[in-house]
């Protein structure tokens, strides 16, 4: 990954061979939407397969199970559209919420207790403020120690982790206060809140990366810092920036999460952070910044979702079934690679 | 006064079950899910497809989800973070679907029933068992589970406190792996370095077994009971392959957790939530007591201690899987 | 092949190198359609045309990186070895790309010898390869060292250890893509002395370059191509430069813009656009002052190491100085930081089109409009059209030649790139330009019209200071101030003669501290004795000019 | 990650600091040393805590710990200097000698039926076939179908461990050929035989990578592809075999695994590539390619195994372990920031 402030990563080098996917204007839209096609084979599939699976009810439950997913996506598009990475965001999905409830729940009466620090609405702000403090510290160890990126949020997927262990002894909690399992039961005109919030922050970004000034600055930024920073955009804040609403975005996921779940413990995020990669890679957003949308990044979740949902209608055995999940990833990655047209990076 | 089998032939009502295996990857739940294939494969039962979680808590929720649509009404499951299912089991049991926990214990939401063997007992068991085997001094290793979880949690807690009350000079070194046995293995070679190991206490022998005798084949240490170079080892799960280094001599006891049982009756009661039947705590006809939890009742299946001295006995699930 | 049949090939007259009617297509590109070139032995032949006519790509073909779609390429008449066989293009052809092949994480002396570190199977020796690399480094005269990372190096000096690699193949046929685009007038004048050498001692060249006037200074023959098509091949010495010209733009020489410049007289009112006050940053220059008024262009001149480049981006807020304020319009900028500079109204042209300037993978609407995007919309936002149609219009100020205001930049030849950079620093209607060698590796046409751009932009009212040591960049400007080992040595009003301005550039003009010329010597990095290399060099650039 | 068949992605020309005119004489060494104190911190905190730390046999002991590891990060350090990445070197440890056990073993006689095919000596030939097998398939859909490499070997990943379930039902495989045995059990001239021919290993890439030409080769085509495609070398041949020799040192890996632990299970490696990744990039190398060296990826697995045993001897509490290893590996990266004196990549 290309890390802002060393200018040579997104420079052209050496002769020849510049990359023909410019030839045509149109196919550079079709990265975008790449995936639909996939998509449409999956449906296809799955309402072959079953009678139970072409209807709302099941659509709705696919959505509201990915909402965690797509804003931890969310955050990492982002973050990986301004060449950066953030491997800890796993973490943070588990540590903000067990430090909200430790500082609000009261000092006894339950199981998990708490150091009754505050009222139980500021369960929610102190859960963000934890996400923003994470995103802080990344950004201090990187940019400013210049350290680097994929490896401080490595050890920081670690200790963190490793916190919310030494916080709430490995239990889980089940006070929650009434903020957080509101989001996470609420319906709001017949949808799940937790779907509708899901859907507005995508908006947002959506319209942010692609209608406002500062949006557009994260594809210069990662597209060629320099670049950037000749042209008079604040690199290094930005790129700050990004980390901090990165961390807090997995904050609020983590509140998602411990909402629907009825829970929160050390153990809930582990390992999400490899399906966040898969998709957001796989929905077009370049690991190497300044290249992808998050719209693209939306159908890279949907899609992981849609295999999995198939696959169980599909009644695969159980021994086989991570198998075919590993093909069909596979699969859909050819299928848009051949759609858009384009080599993927 | 609990029911007997007795109506286990007669029709679920019509009602569909839907079971979720928790992980294709370890021995134990492997013979699980065989025996409640074979089971469901019998006939008398109107289950869905059985779907697998991967060790998952989300993929549990979206299968459960995916069951309930399907039209199940009866939910089995062996929820692995017995935590973050709160919400799932509450949503279950205003849809009014009764759900069987098999092996854990679901920390909060109404269950149906919970089948399981008293994780606690292990502890217990084990620590009465090298406890006596090292006449109450000397150094053990104890590899726990993942302290995450309740079944790690309650064997870990069990044989600590078991260890503190009743050999008080034995010292204990737990050291937590994640169920991973190469962390296992590390750790032991560590303790063997520093000094002389007399016991070691592994809670799942699906993953310590193999790297601790690899190990101390290597060390020299695998030597007869007889020998005082002889390190006591008693292990949890009751898997052939436990059954086979009793034989051997090369470990000394394991608590046998029934996976049969575990599928037998995880069933027996699926099909008795289908015809609304309802149970009440205390003994049952099959050897084990059913008590009462916050959230539901448990019936608390025998786990039977093996040692070289039963280790040949048929009715031991680990003797009848394959060879 | 031994040279001495090389050389008994170019008795006979069989050119060493051949293209016969080749084509080559990039998806809907057609980068060249039936070309023809024919170099004879000991020949330097040049071949020029405009920027996207397909010069680099006729190199990649006649080098074996690609594959023409049809057409035949000979060697010394012979048909060309397999694309995979790398070894035998080597043995035929070295060349200098046009895009840097140096590898930044190794080392000079690996840097070299890349893939040649030793024979075979064996071992390598690296105080051997070392020792080798020292060698040939002395041979050229470069002063580094060869265990040095090549991530350290300045440009030009990458730039001649690129040189120095391709002519160590001993090849017979050398390829020089822009090799001059990074160099200052000493370097330059160096090499076109070892390139005369080579080629008395039979070596042909195929060089291409923006710069006619080194076409006519060092090569014989010379190939125009136009849209990717043969223009015209003749000798160099009958053909003058309007007919050369003509050739690349395919429009007559009397069309063209000229540009007469008068000295400055400051309007009735007017405001300095630009004042620059006692700027110093230690070890790069000290105490700059300029004004520069509004509609004045002022040129800054300097060799590699002056310290101008750094000054201008001083300016423009990427360096923080050590003393001293800079004021556009009236407006005191904080130093070092270059939105500060930007929202004082300051526009601003890197030196480096490609770590600097372009965000390539990005359309040309957003490229252009970068330092501008707030002015698109209300609170930042901006709708999809206002962008693509604030980015048409200054494309078609700049004359930006593309598909549209979607296409990605790095899709556009190298001197549309340059305008779209050139449009970005004009986007925010700016009172005060710096401009750092805003014609770098731009062809002729596109440079008169990058400079039309600036002239334009003074005559609007905006003052301009220009940072360049290209004699045709500084020829717009109202007068040029020469900078010296970071001092103003000179200053120069418009209607400089060529001789005096490099002589300045070069540290010998009256102004200079005595000082300066000892120095001199050790800095050009020439061992060559100082007189002669200077006096040389101040020729070169009026022989250049003597075909104006 | 940088793909060797297009020629721009590779770091260009121009540094964030303007070069000094007159190079500096270079401290790049220093980046290949720079673990070196904070691993002798490490040994002088574990010396203060027990006097069982600074033995022989605890030394040996950590040595023959790494083995398996050390040889992963062997192989992605070979991979990642050349620009690119493979997460599928966690799956093919498992995979490899599961196959090679599965062809191997007899069809009767055990709890897990092997097709009795060939002798039980050809299981370490099979299982590095089939490392081989693995590194081709990869190198073909990266290099031919030009997908990214990233999400290519996650879904590998996936698809692979899917595929040992499905060859072994999920069981471990207690039964081991005595090829498979004997690696992990024979000790060489007093020191187990892993750990010489993990030492042999190192050995050999070491010389290759630094005194042959081939081996200088792979630094340039993470450098600079283009430029490595210039001077003759055959990038996208070269990478292929490189992601070969990736799989089968990782095939090798799974075979000592196997051996020491005396058992071949799908859940044997899991999580595994994260320490890898770990390792890899605090010893040094870039994942940006081009940079780095395998004696410096060596110190990296030493500092992870050291700090492991540093908090086993300090008896830290189970709770506390993870944050304070957490803790350790970012003290350990600021540490090798400044005695390596360059930003990091
Ligand atoms: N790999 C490629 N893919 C797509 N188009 C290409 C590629 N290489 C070159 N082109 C296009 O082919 C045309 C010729 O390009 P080329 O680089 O040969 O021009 P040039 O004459 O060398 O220009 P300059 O003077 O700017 O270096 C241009 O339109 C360019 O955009
Ligand atoms: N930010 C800085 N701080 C300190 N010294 C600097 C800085 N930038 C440049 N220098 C030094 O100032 C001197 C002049 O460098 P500069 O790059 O400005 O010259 P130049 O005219 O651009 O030369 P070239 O043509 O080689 O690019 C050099 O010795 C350089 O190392
Ligand atoms: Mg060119
Ligand atoms: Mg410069």
């Amino acid at each position: 990954m290309s890390e802002a402030t060393t200018m040579s990563d997104a420079a052209e080098t050496v002769p020849a061979e510049r990359p023909a996917r410019f030839a045509r204007p149109s196919t550079r839209w079709l990265r975008e939407f790449s995936l639909l096609p996939a998509m449409a084979l999956l449906i296809l599939i799955g309402f072959i397969e079953s009678p139970d699976f072409l209807t709302g009810d099941n659509f709705l439950a696919m959505l509201q199970q990915s909402t965690e997913l797509s804003v931890l996506v969310l955050a990492e598009a982002l973050i990986l559209i301004s060449g950066r990475m953030d491997l800890s965001l796993e973490s943070t999905v588990t540590l903000a919420p067990v430090i909200a409830l430790w500082l609000v729940l009261p000092t006894s009466g339950n199981r998990f207790n708490g150091l009754g620090f505050g009222a139980a609405w500021m369960a929610i702000p102190i859960c963000l403020l934890v996400g923003a403090a994470v995103g802080t510290i990344n950004g201090f160890l990187i940019l400013k120690m210049n350290l680097n990126g994929f490896v401080v949020t490595l050890g920081m997927l670690t200790m963190l982790h490793g916190l919310v262990i030494v916080i709430d002894g490995g239990q889980t909690i089940f006070t929650l206060p009434p903020s957080f399992s509101y989001l996470g039961r609420t319906e709001w005109a017949g949808q799940p809140a937790s779907v509708w919030i899901c859907g507005i922050l995508f908006a947002v970004g959506i319209v942010a990366l692609g209608w406002y000034r500062h949006g557009r600055g994260l594809y210069a930024i990662g597209g060629n810092p320099g670049a950037a920073k000749a042209a008079g955009i604040r690199v290094e804040r930005t790129v700050w920036i990004v980390l901090i609403i990165g961390s807090m975005l997995a904050a609020f996921a983590g509140m998602l999460y411990t909402g629907r779940l009825g829970s929160a413990s050390a153990s809930a995020g582990t390992g999400k952070i490899f399906e966040v990669f898969a998709a957001t890679v796989i929905g077009g957003v370049s690991m190497n910044g300044g290249r992808g949308s998050l719209f693209g990044a939306l159908t890279g979740v949907l899609t992981l979702k849609l295999i999995e949902n198939v696959l169980t209608f599909g009644h695969v055995s159980a021994n086989d079934i991570e198998f075919f999940n590993g093909v069909v990833i596979l699969v859909a990655l050819i299928v848009s690679r051949y759609t858009s047209g384009a080599a993927q990076d | 006064a609990a029911c007997g089998r007795g109506g286990s032939k007669s029709d679920s009502g019509g009602k569909k079950i839907g079971i979720d295996f928790p992980r294709s990857d370890s021995d134990f739940w492997n013979s699980y899910a065989k025996y409640v294939n074979a089971d469901v494969k019998s006939g008398s039962m109107n289950a869905l497809p059985p779907t697998n979680s991967n060790n998952k808590t989300d993929t549990l929720v979206s299968n459960v989800t995916t069951l309930t649509g399907q039209g199940a009404k009866v939910i089995v499951m062996a929820p692995q973070d017995t935590g973050a299912i709160a919400s799932t089991l509450d949503s279950l049991a205003s849809k009014k679907i009764p759900v069987v926990s098999v092996d854990t214990r679901p920390d909060k939401g109404q269950v149906y029933m919970v089948v399981r063997a008293d994780n606690k007992a292990y502890g217990t068991k084990a620590c009465q068992f090298l406890g006596d085997k090292l006449k109450g001094t000397g150094t053990i290793v104890e590899f726990e589970g993942d302290l995450t979880s309740i079944n790690g949690r309650d064997r870990s807690q069990a044989f600590g406190d078991c260890m503190k009350q009743n050999y008080p000079n034995i010292k204990v070194e737990a050291e937590p792996t994640n169920w991973v046995g190469d962390t296992a293995a590390a750790k032991l070679q560590d303790a063997l370095n520093a000094g002389t190991v007399n016991g070691i206490y592994m809670q799942a022998g699906g993953v310590f077994l193999a790297p601790t005798l690899s190990l101390l084949k290597q060390k020299n240490l695998l030597v007869p009971p007889t020998d005082p170079k002889h390190i006591f080892i008693i292990s949890n799960d009751g898997i052939p392959a436990e059954f086979q280094a009793i034989k051997a001599g090369q470990i000394d006891a394991t608590v046998s957790q029934p996976a049969d049982l575990y599928a037998k009756y995880a069933l027996f009661y699926a099909q008795a939530a289908a015809q609304g039947k309802t149970f009440a705590p205390g003994p049952t006809d099959h050897n084990s007591t059913i008590i009462q939890l916050p959230n539901g009742l448990e019936d608390q299946l025998p786990a039977p201690l093996v040692t070289s001295a039963n280790v040949d006995d048929s009715s031991l699930w680990g003797n009848q899987v394959g060879k | 092949m031994t040279a001495h049949d090389l050389r008994a090939a170019g008795d006979t007259g069989r050119p060493v190198a051949t293209a016969i009617a080749v084509s080559k297509s990039f998806g809907a590109t057609r980068a060249l359609i039936d070309v023809d070139i024919s170099v004879a032995p000991g020949e330097a032949h040049a071949l020029v045309g405009r920027n996207g006519a397909g010069k680099s790509t006729l190199v990649s073909l006649l080098t074996g990186l690609a594959r023409p779609d049809g057409g035949r390429i000979l060697f010394g008449g012979e048909g060309s070895p397999p694309l995979s066989d790398r070894a035998a293009w080597q043995a035929r052809v070295a060349c200098v790309y046009q895009k840097s092949t140096i590898i930044p994480t190794l080392s000079v002396a690996e840097n070299l010898f890349l893939n040649r570190q030793s024979d075979g199977l064996r071992r390598i020796s690296w105080k051997g390869l070392r020792g080798r690399a020292a060698d040939l480094l002395a041979e050229y005269e470069i002063d580094v060292d060869p265990s040095a990372a090549a991530s350290t190096l300045a440009v030009d000096q990458r730039q001649v250890l690129e040189i120095a690699r391709a002519l160590s193949f001993g090849a017979r046929f050398i390829i020089l893509d822009e090799p001059t685009a990074q160099l200052d007038g000493a370097k330059i004048a160096g090499l076109f002395d070892r390139l005369r050498r080579l080629q008395e001692s039979g070596v042909a060249f195929l060089f291409i370059s923006h710069h006619l006037s080194e076409v006519y200074e060092v090569c014989q023959t010379v190939t125009v191509y136009r849209d990717a098509r043969h223009i015209l091949t003749a000798p160099v010495a009958g053909l003058d430069k309007d007919q050369l010209i003509e050739a690349m733009t395919g429009e007559d020489r009397s069309e063209r813009a000229q540009f007469a410049v008068d000295t400055y007289t400051p309007p009735a009112e007017a405001k300095p656009a630009l004042e620059i006050r006692d700027l110093a940053l230690t070890g790069a220059y000290s105490a700059f002052s300029v004004t520069v008024g509004e509609g004045e262009i002022v040129g800054l001149a300097g060799a590699g190491g002056s310290g101008v480049v750094t000054l201008g981006e001083t300016v423009a807020g990427l360096h923080r100085p050590s003393a001293g304020t800079v004021t556009v319009s009236g407006t005191n900028v904080r130093t070092g930081s270059v939105p500060d500079a930007l929202h004082a109204g300051l526009g601003f042209v890197p030196e480096d089109r490609h770590a600097q300037g372009v965000v390539p993978m990005r359309p040309i609407a957003e490229n252009i409009t970068l330092t501008a995007m707030d002015r698109l919309g209300r609170h930042g936002f901006f709708t999809g059209d206002s962008l693509r149609r604030a980015g048409s219009a200054l494309m078609d100020r700049l004359d930006v030649k593309a598909e549209g205001p979607d296409q990605p930049v790095g899709a556009l030849s190298g001197g549309n790139q340059q305008k779209v950079v050139m449009g970005r620093a004009l986007a925010n209607s700016p009172k005060a330009l710096v401009l750092i060698r805003p014609t770098a590796g731009v062809d002729v046409k596109s440079k008169e019209s990058l400079l039309g751009t600036v002239r334009q932009a003074a005559d609007e009212g905006c003052g301009a200071l220009l940072v360049s040591d290209e004699l045709d960049d500084l020829r717009i400007a109202h007068r040029v101030l020469v900078m010296f080992k970071g001092e103003v040595v000179a200053e120069f009003p418009s209607g400089w003669g060529d001789a005096e301005l490099v002589a300045a550039v070069e540290g010998l003009s009256a102004g200079a501290p005595a000082a300066g010329h000892a120095e001199h010597t050790e800095h050009t990095e020439h061992a060559a004795e100082p007189g002669t290399e200077h006096e040389q060099h101040t020729l070169t650039n009026n022989e250049g000019s003597g075909h104006e």
